[in-house]
């Protein structure tokens, strides 16, 4: 068994030994969640492992085995799938120790229940980043969607129930319906579904069909919360914030995303797509999206709600960037999923570590909150800035990659649309701010703490980290982008 | 001799059986036409067992055949058996769920009740 | 058309009574009338049956040794020209194998009946009646007040 | 060639025309008729009619089946059932007549579109009396070696079908005896004993000396009779189908005549239900036997081991098919008998209930049975 | 080839009576039931019995894989003139999921027995059961037209008198059973009338010898009609729309044992009878089959999937949802059967395999914490899943498979039937068929949120844990969800080569590129 075998086996195992876990030690919760903490960790070196040996040009590889002919679980890393990987066990290591923090100061019900499912969340994830095809990536794709419905469906309400009906319904309709389909007819054309440098199908389809295929797959993939697709987001909110945070802003929208990148850069290849009629309709539809969504959150009275009308505006940056297709945009959409993953977890966590002190959601209600909880605060500022591509946060890199290559690409509508994003950013992220930071004369006294010492230490420490994180990448990003570019093409 | 013996025989089987066709017919419109309910029963047997009896008699000179004839008879004694037990039986139960056998005077006026 | 009535004329009338007999089965709602009617349409099914197996001029298919009296009588009886073609020993048969895929199928029919009829005095002791119009009502009327114990929220 | 059917060479083809136009009346007097009492009779009319036209067509041993089944059992079960439920159907009003015409006028003109390429009737070139049919004519005599080729084929080609035939009716009974049970409650509560099947029977029961003298000559008969149908099989119109009915009827009249908790003290229902699986094991065993002598399943040649097979049956007998049809049509009689006999425990069985719960019944009607 | 070879240890002697002993054994077995002293010993041999036909299948099914097609002359007499098993991989396979699904039934009846039908009756129960199995497994295996009416009629009237046992219950059972068995036996009926018409233009009973005739003749009235007269019988059987109306009644009222049983395997051997029928005996290259194929199997399929699924969704009570989807399942093979080429066979029957296993472990959940629950109301199984951990979880797992979520045998069979759809051309089936599975998302989904995010109702569920001999049957045809959604060796090479054997060779390959 060679280094990357173990590796693949270790990503899916840890995951998967700490649902099977918490559930052996669901009657000692510290135990239980101390087991699921070392999992995390674990997965994290993992995650690291599988990205730098992908980047030292030996990708891990593990075949499982072909339940019909044509399509196997099998695994591959390469560059894009290796950031995702790491990206996510990273966050999900901080997840973790958030969401110990945040259940137990939130004093939720069915604890093991809502850890169980977010390993296998976890698993499905490891396995979607690791797919060697479009077969193994559905396979994880759709077992995502079956172990966070009942996190959305968590608090057992009505309202709880409702969402998680809109949630598993857009989810898994759009994929059986629209994906599903899809795959079927790429493994017709192609005879397989096997990731292929420059495109499974390049050369085998015409532009008619293959953008037939490309809308099935970026309507099937709803987890991107492409619009018409996207109310699933919104109403996910009723979860607890963990959940929101690393699943809607991170595993499960990055799942969409990727999904349609991998397919766009593996499946079509950037000749089929160019040659796509298809293809422009979308770049249209996802400026479009861009600024409408940025507009909605402004409307939005709620903290999580416009941070999720945000990521629908930040996930459209990354369509658009996979349906550009060129070697440059998709750098820029990876490294944007990877910045927008920082930047969102951080403000998730900090709208988390807000309610779990407080008790409040609502933004107007926030004033002078800043003062007394500044680490939580000083956290917000960072996303806020990482979300408007504003130094000194990895944003801009991601952003500047992606609306360079959209004007390269002879899309400045899409461009343009950044930008304005960008600005529109400011008014729906900055008022927060400005509330907490500097209320306005005679609001009142802030919100006390609901809860004695405000947010628990666990659920700051990582926000904090995050936060820092974000900063890093300003750092990093550009490097890394080169090297994800210079290994493009020797894999 | 025995030739003509056997047309006699033909013969009088051949009545026999037309006159027990006769008697059937005969019986069945009795059926149809009498009034009441134990009038028709009469009726009814009189075909199963002078109508019957008479064909079966009238087969036997016809066959010829000795396991014919005996099976021929075996039929007309149970016939014999049956036919009268069924009335018996029929016109018991009638009066037993009180069905009135018509007086003098009834006959002008027909009855629809007892339509078995 | 015509020429098809004119030597399946014995067809059509077994059609005919098929069709009436299942017409009997679909528009009444007596349970009893419904057997009685698939019963008949069972007994029509295998009228049809027997009329395949009929062979003109044939006898039953009960093997007469042909050197024995009976035997000789039938073929002097015999039209030539059935002896030639397709007499065995002399004596034209029926078909046997119709005569044995309905005795089955009789069979079949007899042990349905009882079957479903017994679910009919079943329903009768339930309902109270055997009309499925009454059971129907019945039923309706018994679903509709919300049944006892604890109902859920309104949903689905 | 085209075949005209010789109605006037054989007389079985007109007393054929007349027997199908009378049963094409009797129906229509059925489609009208609302009474179920009505209905009943005439079915049972409708059958025996059948039963002749089967002669007319050299069908004796379906006429045989037909006869005793349809006109016997059925329209026994028939008025029965009737007794525990109700007298007449309702009117079916005439919009719900509009679908089931059009669907059986649909069904009709599609039959009649395919009879037109039927051969003619009585055709003896007919695809269908042509080929297996005839094969079978022509072959019995060889190879099973009796002169009644339906019984060949029905006990030995295709015995395979009566063993599921068999075994219809041996499911038909578990069936029933789940349903009413096995008349238990009839022997139950001895109070009402004897009015398990016909309360009339307890206070009137002197008007039966009649009956009862007449059933008590007749009941033996019957028996005696069933077993001359049940050997008489091979070589005549009959078998072991015919035989347990009749059988089954016997015990049927005797519960009629002396109540039901008289004929299930002579014959219990627990011996009824012993008797309808013991007939498909006997059936079945058979089989068996014909395996582990090394022929197939229901291969009666291997009823014995070869060499005694050879011994019992000489140069050109077919003792293994003589022996082997007599032993599946005995079973085929047990089921059949017990079978019936059964349903009828239940049907009969179950009137007491009935009447218990105050159902509503009309007034008893006098004639019919 | 089938991965059970290893059972195939019987003696030669033994492996070449197997076509009738699968049979025989069975029903020995149910008159043995029946006569049995105690309900014990009954129990004992109906798992014994049914065991013994799986072993006899899977020796069968081995032995067809060795050697192909296997011709068993009942009596000893050759095809036409007598009755004759013909046993290729498409019987086999058949004759594999029945008798699997009949050992775990029998072990699953022991107790579900127990709480639904007074104990002097289970004899009588397990007795009409095994004759049923016998009649479905003669059904899949005969190849005489005239004898699977036999066999059709053996398996369904005990079927009609058990159902309406559910009556003690639920008295809506009666008109259920009844209703079931005036269209069963109509359809019955019809059958028998178009064999009569194939009988009367070809002049035999054998199917291979039926087909091996008709392209001699000059005539195709009367097989036109036999065919179609055939095809109605086997769709009202077989519960294809808009010939289901019985189903749901039955499968919502009957005793939890024959739902199990029955949602596995019964409608399964007519839809395998309608693919003899167009396959062995028309061929498939007819031109009023192929006409009938398009015009007529396949909207009545479209419309039987969508409908139903509807009404699925909005049933109130969980038995009948799952009797709703399983028209609508039927649907799906029909229409993959309605494109004619191996590859829809295949996949019709590989969806055939698995929707058994599912459905069977859903119905067997329900059997099983419905014990002490009298309702059937989905409403009632509110947090069922706290209650009963273990069966609910089983039922999960059978409802994703439903559901059609990947890593569950569901999924497969589903990306099989689009996939022969798209490779036929049919694409807008496809489609049909990715619209009914959201339709599925809506009634599974519901069914997810009463059984596992409900709180239980004031005073505690009147849910409990099924017994162990339920929950292992149960966990096992879970765990098979699993298994067979991760590795579809068996019930894949089955499909496969079943189509093959009545198809010819699949030519739908991945690599099948136009």
């Amino acid at each position: 068994m060679t280094q990357g075998e173990i590796l693949i086996l270790l990503a899916l195992g840890a995951p998967t030994l700490s649902a099977v876990l918490a559930y052996v030690f669901h009657r000692a919760p510290d135990v239980r969640d101390t087991v699921i903490v070392v999992c995390a960790i674990v997965l994290a070196f993992v995650g690291w492992g599988l990205f730098s040996q992908t980047s030292a040009g030996v990708p891990p590889e593990l075949m499982v085995g072909e339940p019909a002919p044509g399509f196997a679980i099998a695994f591959r890393l390469e560059p894009l799938g290796a950031l995702f990987a790491a990206m996510a066990s990273g966050l999900w290591a901080l997840t973790s120790l958030y969401a110990i923090g945040y259940m137990r100061g939130a004093q939720e019900q069915n604890q093991t229940r809502f850890y169980a499912c977010l390993s296998i969340a976890m698993v499905a994830v490891m396995g979607v980043a690791m797919a060697a095809n479009l077969f193994t990536l559905f396979v994880f794709y759709e077992v995502l969607s079956l172990s966070t419905y009942p996190l959305v469906a968590h608090k057992g309400d009505e309202a709880s129930r409702k969402a998680g009906r809109i949630y598993v319904g857009i989810l898994l309709g759009a994929s059986v319906t629209l994906l599903l389909p899809g795959l079927a007819a790429i493994a017709y054309f192609a005879g397989s579904t096997d990731f292929v440098d420059g495109g499974l199908l390049a050369g085998t389809v015409s532009p008619t069909v293959a953008s037939i295929l490309i809308l099935l797959v970026v309507f099937g993939a709803a987890k991107g919360a492409m619009f018409p697709l996207h109310g699933w987001l919104p109403s996910a909110m009723v979860a607890p914030t963990p959940v929101s945070a690393m699943l809607h802003a991170v595993a499960v929208v990055k799942t969409g995303v990727f999904t349609i990148l991998k397919a766009t850069t593996y499946i079509f290849g950037s000749e089929v797509m160019a040659s796509a009629p298809a293809t422009d309709w979308l770049v249209w539809l996802a400026s479009g999206v861009i600024v409408w969504a940025s507009l909605v959150a402004i409307t939005k009275p709620e903290i999580k709600a416009r941070l999720a009308w945000s990521t629908i505006a930040q996930l459209a940056y990354i369509i658009g960037g996979a349906l550009i297709a060129v070697e440059r945009a998709v750098t820029g959409a990876a490294l944007h999923m990877l910045t927008h993953g920082f930047g969102k977890i951080t403000l998730f966590m900090c709208a988390g570590a807000i309610y779990v002190a407080t008790g409040l959601t609502r933004i107007e209600d926030m004033r002078g909150l800043g003062r007394r909880m500044p680490v939580v605060f000083i956290a917000f500022l960072v996303g806020t800035l990482s979300i408007m591509g504003m130094p000194p946060t990895g944003g801009l890199w991601s952003k500047f990659m992606l609306i360079g290559s959209a004007f390269d690409a002879g899309a400045p509508q899409l461009a343009w649309a950044m930008v304005a994003s960008s600005v529109l950013a400011v008014f729906y992220l900055g008022p927060v701010l400005l509330i907490a930071m500097f209320p306005a004369e005679g609001a009142g006294p802030p919100a006390p703490f609901k809860r004695a010492g405000g947010a628990p230490g666990l659920a700051v420490a990582p926000l904090a980290v995050t936060a820092i994180g974000a900063i890093a990448l300003f750092f990093l990003a550009g490097p890394a982008a080169e090297r994800l570019q210079a290994l493009w093409g020797s894999l | 001799m025995l030739e003509q013996a056997a047309s006699i025989a033909a013969f009088v089987g051949q009545g026999l059986v037309l006159a027990g066709a006769i008697v059937t017919i005969i019986g069945s419109v009795g059926v149809l036409r009498f009034p009441d309910f134990y009038t028709r029963i009469h009726a009814a047997s009189v075909t199963d067992t002078l109508g019957a009896g008479l064909i079966i008699v009238g087969l036997v000179l016809l066959g010829g055949g000795f396991f014919v004839t005996v099976k021929l008879l075996i039929i007309w004694g149970l016939i014999l058996i049956t036919g009268p037990t069924a009335s018996h039986a029929l016109a018991n139960a009638a009066f037993t769920s009180h069905v009135k056998p018509l007086g003098r005077g009834d006959l002008r006026q027909p009855s629809a009740s007892d339509e078995g | 058309m015509i020429d098809a009535l004119a030597t399946g004329y014995v067809y059509a009338i077994i059609v005919a009574m098929m069709m009436a007999s299942l017409f009997v089965l679909l528009t009444t709602g007596n349970l009893i009338r419904k057997m009685i009617g698939l019963s008949l349409f069972q007994t029509t099914a295998g009228l049809f049956y027997i009329a395949l197996s009929k062979v003109g001029g044939g006898t039953a298919p009960i093997i007469i040794d042909a050197e024995s009296a009976v035997g000789q009588a039938r073929a002097a009886r015999l039209d030539p020209a059935y002896v030639e073609h397709f007499g065995v020993d002399g004596v034209v048969y029926g078909n046997p194998l119709p005569h044995v895929l309905i005795l089955t199928a009789i069979v079949v029919g007899v042990a349905t009946l009882s079957v479903g009829l017994a679910i009919a005095v079943r329903v009768r002791e339930a309902y109270g009646d055997t009309e499925l119009d009454a059971v129907r009502r019945a039923d309706a009327a018994a679903s509709e007040p919300e049944p006892p114990g604890p109902r859920g929220r309104p949903n689905a | 060639m085209e075949w005209t059917a010789p109605l006037l060479a054989d007389p079985s083809l007109l007393f054929g025309a007349a027997l199908l136009v009378m049963l094409a009346a009797i129906l229509c007097a059925i489609v009208v008729s609302r009474k179920l009492l009505t209905s009943v009779a005439l079915t049972g009319l409708f059958t025996l009619v059948a039963a002749l036209w089967y002669i007319a067509m050299d069908a004796p041993d379906v006429a045989f089946t037909e006869a005793v089944v349809g006109g016997g059992v059925s329209t026994l079960i028939l008025l029965g059932s009737i007794l525990l439920t109700r007298e007449s159907a309702e009117p079916v009003s005439p919009s719900r007549m509009v679908f089931p015409a059009i669907a059986v006028i649909l069904a009709g003109v599609a039959i009649l579109y395919a009879v037109g390429s039927i051969p003619g009737f009585g055709d003896p070139a007919s695809p269908a009396n042509a080929s297996v049919g005839r094969d079978y004519l022509e072959r019995t005599y060889k190879e099973v070696g009796i002169p009644n080729v339906v019984s060949a084929v029905l006990a030995s080609y295709r015995g395979f079908d009566t063993l599921g035939e068999t075994t219809v009716v041996f499911a038909a009974a578990v069936g029933v005896m789940l349903l009413l049970g096995f008349g238990e409650r009839a022997l139950g509560d001895p109070a009402r004993r004897h009015e398990a099947l016909n309360p009339d029977l307890v206070e009137e029961i002197d008007h039966h000396v009649v009956l009862r003298v007449a059933t008590k000559i007749m009941i033996p008969l019957m028996f005696l009779f069933g077993l001359y149908v049940l050997f008489h099989g091979e070589v005549g119109a009959g078998g072991g189908f015919q035989a347990g009915v009749i059988l089954a009827i016997a015990l049927i009249v005797h519960a009629l005549v002396f109540g039901l908790s008289e004929t299930m003290r002579a014959f219990p229902a627990a011996a009824m239900r012993a008797g309808a699986s013991a007939g498909v094991l006997i059936y079945a065993g058979v089989g068996v036997i014909n395996m582990l002598n090394g022929g197939a399943f229901l291969d009666y040649d291997f009823l014995f081991p070869p060499p005694l097979e050879q011994a019992l049956s000489g140069p050109d007998g077919h003792a293994g098919q003589h022996y082997g049809i007599i032993a599946i049509e005995i079973g085929v009689t047990a089921t059949v008998a017990s079978g019936i006999t059964a349903i009828f425990y239940g049907f009969a069985g179950r009137a007491p209930d009935i009447a218990s719960r105050g159902a509503s019944r009309g007034p008893e009607s006098g004639g019919g049975s | 080839m089938i991965g059970l070879e290893f059972l195939n240890i019987a003696p030669q002697r033994f492996a070449e009576q197997a076509p009738a002993l699968v049979v025989v054994g069975p029903l020995i077995a149910a008159c043995a039931a029946v006569l049995a002293p105690g309900r014990r010993w009954a129990w004992f041999l109906c798992v014994g019995a049914s065991a013994f036909a799986f072993w006899m299948a899977v020796v069968l099914a081995s032995e067809v894989a060795r050697q192909g097609v296997i011709s068993y002359a009942m009596g000893g007499f050759p095809a036409p003139l007598g009755i004759e098993f013909r046993v290729d991989a498409l019987s086999a396979m058949f004759a594999l999921l029945i008798s699997g699904m009949a050992v775990l039934t029998a072990v699953f009846s022991g107790e579900s027995l127990e709480t639904e039908i007074m104990s002097s009756k289970h004899p009588l129960m397990q007795g009409g059961f095994l004759t049923c199995l016998a009649g479905l497994l003669g059904l899949v295996l005969t190849g005489d037209a005239f004898n699977a009416f036999v066999f059709l009629e053996i398996s369904s009237i005990g079927v009609y008198a058990m159902i309406a046992m559910g009556g003690a219950r639920d008295r809506r059972a009666y008109p259920a059973a009844f209703n079931y068995l005036i269209m069963g036996t109509i359809g019955a009926t019809f059958y028998l009338i178009g064999v009569g018409f194939l009988y009367a233009a070809t002049g035999t009973l054998n199917m291979a010898d039926i087909a091996a005739r008709i392209p001699t003749l000059t005539s195709d009235r009367s097989i036109e009609v036999g065919l179609a007269f055939i095809l109605i019988g086997l769709a009202l059987k077989a519960a294809v729309f808009p010939l289901h109306q019985w189903l749901p009644a039955a499968y919502s009222h009957a005793p939890s044992m024959i739902v199990v049983f029955l949602s596995a395997t019964a409608t399964k051997a007519s839809v395998y009878l309608i693919i003899r029928y167009l396959s062995t005996v028309f061929a498939f290259d007819w031109q009023v089959e192929t006409a009938f194929m398009a015009f007529v199997l396949a909207p009545l399929s479209v419309a039987g999937i969508l409908i139903c699924s509807m009404q699925a969704a909005v049933d109130p009570e969980i038995r009948r949802i799952l009797a709703y989807s399983s028209v609508a399942q039927v649907g799906y093979m029909t229409l993959a059967i309605a494109t004619a080429t191996s590859a829809g066979v295949s996949a019709a029957l590989f969806h055939l395999f698995n929707h058994g296993v599912m459905k069977a472990a859903l119905f067997m959940a329900i059997g099983g914490a419905a014990i002490h629950l009298k309702s059937q109301r989905l409403s009632d199984f509110a947090g069922a899943a706290k209650s009963a951990p273990w069966t609910m979880t089983a039922f999960g797992i059978a409802a994703l498979s439903l559901l059609g979520a990947p890593l569950t045998a569901g999924f497969l069979s589903k990306l099989r039937l689009i996939q022969s759809l798209v490779a036929a051309d049919w694409g807008w089936a496809a489609a049909v068929i990715g619209l009914s599975s959201l339709i599925g998302v809506f009634y599974v989904g519901r069914i997810f949120e009463v059984v596992f995010f409900r709180s239980e109702p004031e005073g505690g569920s009147a849910v409990r844990e099924a017994p162990v001999s339920i929950l292992l049957p149960l966990w096992l045809l879970a765990i098979a969800n699993i298994w067979f959604g991760i590795d579809a060796t068996i019930p894949l090479g089955l499909a496969e080569s079943a189509a093959g054997a009545v198809m010819g060779a699949t030519t739908l390959s991945p690599a099948g590129a136009p």
